[in-house]
């Protein structure tokens, strides 16, 4: 039964993405993308990734809709309409999607337990991580430590975009959050009373949501990654009903620099800690007595370092977009 | 019965997705996927008993926070755009 | 543990993705510049010791986080990626050297965002070449190339914004399909580690996912490596790049693209793909003889001096790939040796070019006319940069240019074929070397020749990798050791 | 009937991909070309995702109450989680490309860019 | 007692998604935006609430039992606010009732 329901939710994405497709007007295609990332969404829920659920939802549907949103505002939020759509494309996409279709015949069938994928790695991760990590997320035991330099790329990676959007919209001349303040556009919904009064309200709420699954992601589909995007969400609501100079106020491009370099370093750090106490680079088993304790130990340090950096980064993204919004 | 209050909101989600194809207006798209986000927190909160994993509803409620974010964002955007129109108009 | 030298490996990682935050916090742009700068030489020096360690030793593995090796990540040295290794650090040392200060492009309060950009930048490269794990080159190919996207966009024009946006879409479109090749291997698989897979891949019964990921990781990493129908986006990031950043991309980034390419199609898919080796060998073939003729021809008609080389890099991709797919030993030596000579000469020509760009701030060839007697020291060193690209003997572009010319006589009469356009090539690349020098040394300049040269430190830096073509045209035994122990690690398994 | 079933979920991601890479090549505007890349790299998720459901499996947390539970696998998921991450971060770098071409040039179509470049 | 308590919450999960259907095929229907909004908005948090608490019945006293009322109330706080949000932007770009504006 479930099955059909995946059916019927994987019709719905094709169906959505191919309304994506042929909207014209910009920001019609960036609803639909939302709509797109729930249902993908609810889509990986179904197929048992809890964790990947909640990433998807909270930089789908919430970050990545904000930042395109700002996007358009800065450019045209319509798409010229083009006289003659060349056919080629159209032909070499459709010969290549048949060609991926031709494959999927050898594949083993979704779910099929004997398939290769569960039986070479995959089980000892299952059977190791409570004696090696104790940790009852596999998903976080896999991240933070079995691959954590892959984590420690990821985390990279948003760090170099941040520098990237710090480096291309910073607008120095105008020094941050003061000039903000003037423009009539910068005071968000202020003067909607009910959405003020409700959003104000339930901020604290998401930032304190945001701590538990930074903690929790150890029992639970959570972590340092899911946290970072709901905390900027919830500090974005709160840009948004109270204008961003408020936002500034409480968390400036300083503070957020900091938070983002201090990720990278704290991370870095951990590592450089394993070699010092005679392990190799990322090994958290050396920084405690006790290997499990010291796993422990290393897991906690690593999430909030990318809890720290992704917030950083996002609102740090967030801002600048806005910011320039004044300029233009 | 999970299965039937499931069916329900699947079918809804698909209604919802029309209105959002079709639109005609700005608003009706945003109202669209207001209507989407909160089937898909009912829609989860279902399936996590329907899968017998309560301890999933964590996720439920981040889409409800989630969610409610991205309506205000589109909603003070097309406010800004309407501003600005009718800026340029006077 | 034997102090620091048993995490050799990981250093050239770790060091730039330390100094990358630190550069944020130090936010001053002379210490930024300091910081990279020694932290490149830093890795410039391991990657030296590591390729003393794998001539003495062997390859050099190294279990990130002490998980062995298929659960967790390993880390790999051998003979190839210490010759990568050597590529990627010494370039953005030599390009660090030169560039205490980017053009006018970058406003100074924002040129340690810069330095940061370039650190990762290095740290994805450095991260690519050492990893041994099919997603961790992944994550280190987005890293490398989301910095390489801000440091183009760093260029002085707006036309560098429209090439950045243009190499970010094909570089993402590249990048995925290799994560869609890479999901395919683990599909039939179940496993991530470079070594395993080549392992568990015999033993695949149903061939046709391990096919479509073949497909779709060589289309990928040709898209990445400007491989020649893929390479429409090279040309104007490129040209439109501040001069240093050209300088440290052209000569190792594309080079590390394939050098997974070359990875993955020789130890992962040669021998366990029924006839793959053929399919290689007559898909690459035609496009790299396509890709020598059509780079130097287009070269020949520029009127930029980026763009030429640019183009002038498109036809160079094509001799490596030429020497790869004779799927020889020697051949894939040559081909191999081919990205160390040419990162080489590319790199000192880029270097001249950004002296160039630096004193008299004009790269047109037109505008370039008797320029070579306002900056003589700066031209006489293209002039022979210049002669190591075309392959004259004496120089490093030739050793190379050579031992391709004997592994394609190997072939027999098909093989001298192969040689006529390799010929063509280096006649065309004589041609559009000699357009520049004829308008630097022969050109009219006008009554009064005024001195315009370059800052010494920038000529010193120049003349060193001049002088580099030059050594190792004459002693190229290292290079060539490595090149060929990694080709034969790569066909031979050994 | 269920041998096709199951791999209806590896055609959604054969059409999703290409869907998102018509949208790259065939638009000419920026941001309709960085919104197909989302959709393009959407289906590369669904691609792991999918291989890492096991009949009769649940999600790969640890539940000491119920021993003998089959779970899914857990590495396609930490995969996936360091993509999303990829995908955001291209994202946000891509627009933020676009608003600086928007600010020089004044246009974010494409042919229209080049026009102006070539003039 | 407990089948009382199961049937209870058969009730309240079968009315709640029939609401909750009825909300989509208003939203589809009805003429204009304002009606379709009503009638999304009203049935929709009914609907809501009926399968939230058919579903806590079943959950008993329980932490999943208390986020799901957590995500009930903030539902009930935020879905409303939405729906205003909405219809006031609407009023202030002057769409006016059953006629196609702004989207043109």
């Amino acid at each position: 039964m479930v099955t059909l329901f995946g059916v019927f939710l994987l019709t719905l994405l094709v169906i959505t993405a191919v309304g994506i497709l042929r909207a014209e007007h910009l920001f019609v295609a960036v609803m639909l993308t939302g709509i797109f990332s729930l249902q993908m969404a609810a889509m990986f829920f179904i197929l048992d990734a809890a964790d990947v659920a909640l990433t998807e939802a909270a930089v789908g549907a919430g970050v990545a809709t904000v930042l395109l949103l700002g996007a358009l505002a800065l450019t045209n939020d319509r798409e010229r309409p083009s006289g003659i759509r060349p056919w080629w494309p159209l032909a070499l996409i459709a010969a290549a999607t048949l060609l991926v279709i031709y494959a999927t015949f050898d594949q083993p069938r979704l779910g099929d337990p004997d398939a290769p994928v569960h039986q070479h790695v995959a089980p000892w991760y299952l059977e190791e991580t409570p004696r090696l990590i104790d940790v009852p997320n596999v998903v976080t035991a896999i991240l933070a430590s079995f691959r954590g330099y892959d984590t420690l790329g990821e985390l990279f990676v948003i760090f170099t975009a941040g520098i990237g959007v710090l480096f291309l919209l910073a607008n120095p001349s105008k020094g941050g959050a003061l000039s903000l303040s003037q423009s009539a556009e910068s005071q968000g919904l202020r003067h909607h009373l009910v959405p003020r009064v409700v959003g104000r309200l339930v901020v604290p709420f998401i930032v304190l949501f945001g701590l538990y699954v930074q903690f929790h992601g150890d029992y639970g589909p959570g972590g340092g990654f899911q946290a970072g995007a709901l905390i900027s969400a919830g500090i974005i609501l709160y840009a948004l009903v109270e204008g961003e100079s408020m936002a500034l106020k409480a968390l400036s491009f300083r503070v957020l620099a900091g938070m983002i370099a201090g990720g990278a370093l704290l991370y870095v750090g951990v590592g450089i800690a394993g070699i010092l106490l005679g392990g190799n680079f990322l090994d958290y088993s050396v920084l405690s007595a006790d290997p499990v304790a010291g796993q422990h130990l290393g897991i906690l340090l690593v999430e909030a370092a990318v809890g720290l950096t992704v917030t950083g980064v996002l609102l740090t993204i967030f801002h600048s977009f806005a910011a320039r919004d004044q300029k233009s | 019965m999970y299965l039937a209050a499931t069916v329900a909101i699947l079918v809804t989600m698909a209604l919802a997705l029309a209105r959002a194809l079709l639109g005609p207006t700005v608003y009706d798209r945003v109202l669209a996927v207001n209507m989407f986000g909160t089937k898909t927190v009912l829609l989860l909160s279902v399936i996590a008993y329907l899968y017998d994993r309560p301890d999933f509803i964590d996720l439920a409620l981040a889409y409800a926070l989630i969610n409610f974010i991205g309506v205000l964002a589109v909603l003070k955007f097309v406010q800004d755009f309407t501003l600005r129109h009718k800026d340029a108009e006077h | 543990m034997n102090g620091l030298s048993a995490h050799l490996p990981a250093i050239p990682v770790i060091i730039p993705l330390l100094a990358s935050p630190l550069v944020v916090l130090l936010r001053q742009r002379g210490l930024a510049w300091a910081a990279a700068t020694a932290s490149s030489l830093f890795c410039f020096a391991v990657a030296i010791t590591l390729v003393a360690a794998v001539r003495e030793s062997g390859v050099q593995a190294y279990a990130v986080g002490s998980w062995a090796a298929p659960f967790g990540i390993e880390l790999i040295v051998d003979q190839f990626s210490a010759l990568l290794l050597l590529i990627v650090t010494g370039a953005s040392s030599f390009a660090l050297l030169i560039a205490p200060r980017f053009g006018s492009g970058v406003p100074d309060d924002r040129q340690y965002l810069f330095y940061t950009a370039w650190l990762l930048a290095l740290a994805g490269l450095s991260g690519i070449v050492v990893s041994g794990d099919a997603f961790n080159i992944f994550v280190f190919m987005e890293i490398s190339s989301l910095a390489t996207y801000i440091l183009i966009a760093g260029g002085p024009n707006r036309q560098a914004l429209a090439a950045v946006f243009r190499y970010l879409i094909m570089g993402t479109i590249g990048a995925t399909f290799y994560l869609i090749g890479v999901g395919y291997i683990y599909m039939m698989t179940g496993t991530l580690n470079l070594a395993d897979m080549e392992a568990l891949i015999q033993d695949v019964s149903d061939l046709r996912p391990v096919l479509v990921a073949g497909g779709f990781i060589t289309v990928g990493l040709a898209l990445k490596a400007a491989v020649f129908p893929l390479h429409i986006w090279l040309p104007n990031a490129y040209a439109h790049a501040p001069h240093a950043v050209t300088a440290f991309i052209a000569a190792c980034s594309t080079k590390v693209f394939l050098y997974v390419l070359f990875r993955f199609d020789f130890l992962v898919f040669q021998g366990n793909l029924p006839g793959h080796i053929e399919q290689f060998s007559a898909f690459m073939m035609p496009l790299a003889i396509i890709a020598v003729l059509f780079g130097s021809a287009i070269a020949l008609a520029q009127k930029d001096l980026k763009f030429l080389l640019a183009y002038s890099s498109v036809a160079q991709i094509g001799y490596i790939m030429l020497g790869a797919s004779l799927v020889s030993v020697s051949g894939l030596t040559a081909g191999i040796l081919h990205m160390f000579n040419h990162a080489l000469a590319k790199g000192a020509l880029f270097l001249a070019v950004a002296c160039i760009g630096t004193a008299l701030g004009v790269l047109s060839l037109d505008k370039l006319s008797g320029a070579a007697r306002r900056m003589p020291w700066t031209f006489a060193a293209f002039v022979v940069a210049g002669l190591s690209l075309i392959g004259i003997p004496g120089t490093a572009g030739f050793v190379s240019k050579w031992y391709l010319v004997l592994a394609a006589l190997e072939l027999g009469v098909m093989g001298a074929l192969l040689i006529v356009p390799v010929l063509i090539g280096s006649v065309m690349a004589v041609i559009y070397i000699w357009k520049v020098v004829e308008a630097a040394y022969f050109g009219n300049a006008g009554e009064t020749v005024v001195r315009a040269e370059a800052p010494w430190w920038m000529v010193t830096v120049l003349w060193a990798a001049v002088l580099l073509n030059v050594w190792f045209g004459l002693q190229p035994g290292l290079p060539l050791e490595l090149a060929r122990e990694a080709a034969a690690l790569l066909l031979e398994g050994q | 009937m269920m041998e096709y079933l199951g791999l209806y979920n590896y055609w959604v991601f054969a059409v999703l991909l290409m869907l998102g890479l018509y949208a790259v090549i065939s638009r000419t505007n920026l941001i309709k070309k960085l919104i197909g890349m989302t959709i393009f790299q959407a289906a590369v998720f669904l691609l792991y995702i999918s291989m890492d459901k096991v009949e009769g499996g649940t999600a790969p947390i640890i539940q000491s109450h119920m021993p003998g539970q089959l779970y899914s696998n857990p590495l396609p998921q930490v995969l996936i989680l360091t993509a999303i991450v990829v995908g955001i971060a291209t994202l946000s770098l891509g627009l933020a490309i676009v608003i600086r071409i928007s600010e020089a040039y004044g246009s974010i179509e494409e042919d229209e860019i080049r026009k102006m470049d070539n003039a | 007692m407990e089948v009382l308590l199961d049937i209870i919450s058969w009730v309240l999960l079968v009315s709640g998604g029939a609401f909750v259907f009825i909300g989509g095929v208003g939203a589809l229907r009805m003429p204009d935006f304002y009606t379709r909004m009503h009638a999304a908005s009203l049935t929709d948090t009914l609907g809501t609430i009926l399968v939230l608490l058919g579903i806590i019945l079943q959950a008993g006293f329980t932490l999943s039992a208390v986020k799901l009322l957590a995500v009930m109330v903030f539902l009930l706080l935020t879905a409303p606010t939405a729906a205003y949000a909405l219809a006031n932007a609407a009023r202030l770009a002057r769409l006016a009732p059953e006629r196609r504006a702004l989207d043109d």
